[in-house]
């Protein structure tokens, strides 16, 4: 899941996605970086339209908020 | 020696003969019977039970003494029944087993006037409309209710629906006495069961309650717990492959989502439980830190 | 499970869900392989739409009324 | 969302999370950290069970379910 | 999701959850295999308490409840 | 739960539940039987109908789950 | 699924599951037994921890949730 936050940060922040990036997430976090994990994620990305699928995503998660109090 | 050796008080009357002749046939011929308690059950709801059930069930009102005796006739022992012989009973006998009899018992539970000092079982509500009744001495006890009337006519129509009586509350004379006027029977009378006796097996009215609702949970679960073995197992049935199936899916997904393993087929799960997560974990920090204002939907 | 993992793994791979490819797989997993239960699992599968319980089995995320906090 | 995205991604890595870590990690994505939005997740985070909260993301939908008929 | 698949399959079967057992089974199916992918599936899996997910997977049910009336 | 079981199987088999025919059930899997039971359930079970709490099953258990966290 | 119910029954009574016994319970219920499956399926129950399967919860369909109470 790290790879995905990690992502899902660069995203919200306006970054490129990319190795380099996803990387400098990690380390900072002080996770040992698997650069073979880190490629195949940017490449998997690279077919996907991150934008829409969390468009997709979000339209569901509402559901999984608890109201507020 | 003369005649007076037998005294006359110990001849049993004929018709306490014929009685036990009776029921000692009844005893020998039913498998199953019940005493019930006839305490306080409404004799005229006793006549519609009879006829209601009268395909099924036999119905007798009998003397104690007389009852004990045709079972012990019948061969029957006696020993658990001499104590809860006592009061007036009622026999039913049945072909039914004790169960489904009892069960039938609470289907046609009766109703009947809450008397004063009664505990109200549900909420008591007057009911709008005409009552049919003429003005009178009555008008005081609508009031004394709170109920809101007015005349029409020559009767007195009540002009709202309205609650008289919580669960709970104890019935009052006037309450009381203005269901019965009003011809509102809502006290559920049920004929409370001592004991049956099923294929000589003797079992308390108590242990013959049954929630069937229980029951019903009880099949469900079981009906489940097969489901999920036998989807776990993968049952070569369709109905059940098909949960299979969506199992071994779900997992995929949970794992791939775990692993942050991306994949065309994979990515939207996998970034929507990380997002719902997320906004999981925000709603519950906004609780703490409502300054934040994160942007939770 | 086994058996519907390997099922998956056909349907995913565009192969045909038959007594031999089930039987391939499993055993290259190492599993050793009832032939009773492939045969009857392959005759049961003939009967299922894999594509519309796969669907059935996430289904579109609706928005669903938050539970009670 | 950067913020939570940030604490999740300490938290997978079993990281503390403190506020020199979350701002670690936002700066190495590029964002510009709000000092006092940082001190205030921190704070709120220490009142919450996270494990348990990302465990009921996922069951949340489902106790919206209207209760059976 | 392929995969994944051949990794449950593998876990279910008692194997280790490496490279080359992942291999043979997609090999099995007949699916041309991307070492990348499986290289990186294999470390993130390493990480993963897999019981507990496939545990969750279920108590869980992603979906997707119908809106509320 | 045995007795439940003997009456699914009985009602599986489209033979009447009845106490003989669970008698006899139970007795093939060297369970004592006990009678009052066996006429319990027989009792109840002609008050309920098993088709609709079977079809119900599926449908429930996503309901079920408790609506509060 | 009378099979499965057989299985069950002997399992809450806490009998062996074994061929010998299922099929003792199925004739007792009027089934006609088929030797191939009751082999089949004790097989199968050897592979898997009944009492922790009982546990989870069921994987329904989302279509089976009841549309609206």
């Amino acid at each position: 899941m790290e790879y995905i936050y990690a992502s899902l940060l660069l995203y919200k922040a306006g970054k490129e996605i990319n190795e380099e990036n996803i990387k400098k997430v990690l380390e900072a976090a002080g996770i040992q970086v698997d650069e073979v994990r880190v490629k195949s994620l940017v490449a998997a990305l690279k077919n996907i339209d991150i934008a829409k699928v969390l468009e997709q995503a979000l339209a569901a998660p509402v559901a999984a908020v608890p109201a507020a109090p | 020696m003369s005649a007076t050796a037998v005294p006359r008080a110990k001849r049993i009357p004929q018709w306490k003969i014929e009685e036990v002749k009776y029921l000692t046939n009844l005893f020998k011929s039913y498998p199953v019977f019940v005493i019930a308690d006839l305490t306080g059950f409404p004799t005229n709801q006793l006549q519609k039970l009879r006829k209601k059930l009268s395909k099924k069930v036999l119905f007798r009102v009998s003397k104690n003494k007389l009852i004990l005796r045709a079972l012990k006739n019948a061969g029957i022992d006696t020993s658990k029944f001499e104590e809860i012989l006592t009061g007036q009973n009622l026999l039913m006998f049945t072909h039914m087993n004790a169960f489904e009899l009892s069960l039938l018992l609470d289907k046609y539970k009766a109703k009947t006037y809450y008397k004063p000092g009664e505990i109200a079982q549900q909420e008591i509500v007057i009911p709008e409309g005409n009552t049919g009744l003429s003005p009178g001495p009555i008008l005081s006890t609508f009031s004394k209710l709170k109920i809101p009337t007015r005349i029409q006519g020559n009767s007195i129509v009540i002009t709202r629906d309205t609650v008289v009586a919580k669960p709970g509350d104890t019935i009052s004379e006037e309450l009381a006495s203005l269901l019965q006027r009003l011809d509102i029977a809502l006290k559920e009378v049920k004929i409370n069961i001592k004991a049956a006796y099923d294929h000589g097996i003797i079992i308390s009215g108590d242990q013959l309650v049954l929630d069937l609702e229980e029951y019903k949970n009880m099949v469900m679960n079981a009906h489940l717990d097969a489901l999920k073995i036998g989807s776990e197992i993968a049952w070569p049935v369709p109905e059940i492959l098909e949960l299979s199936l969506n199992k071994a899916f779900r997992q995929a997904l949970a794992l791939a989502a775990e692993a942050g393993y991306i994949t065309p087929d994979t990515a939207e799960y996998v970034f929507r439980t990380a997002v719902m997560k997320a906004l999981a974990l925000a709603a519950e920090i906004s609780k703490y830190a409502p300054d934040l204002g994160l942007e939770v939907p």
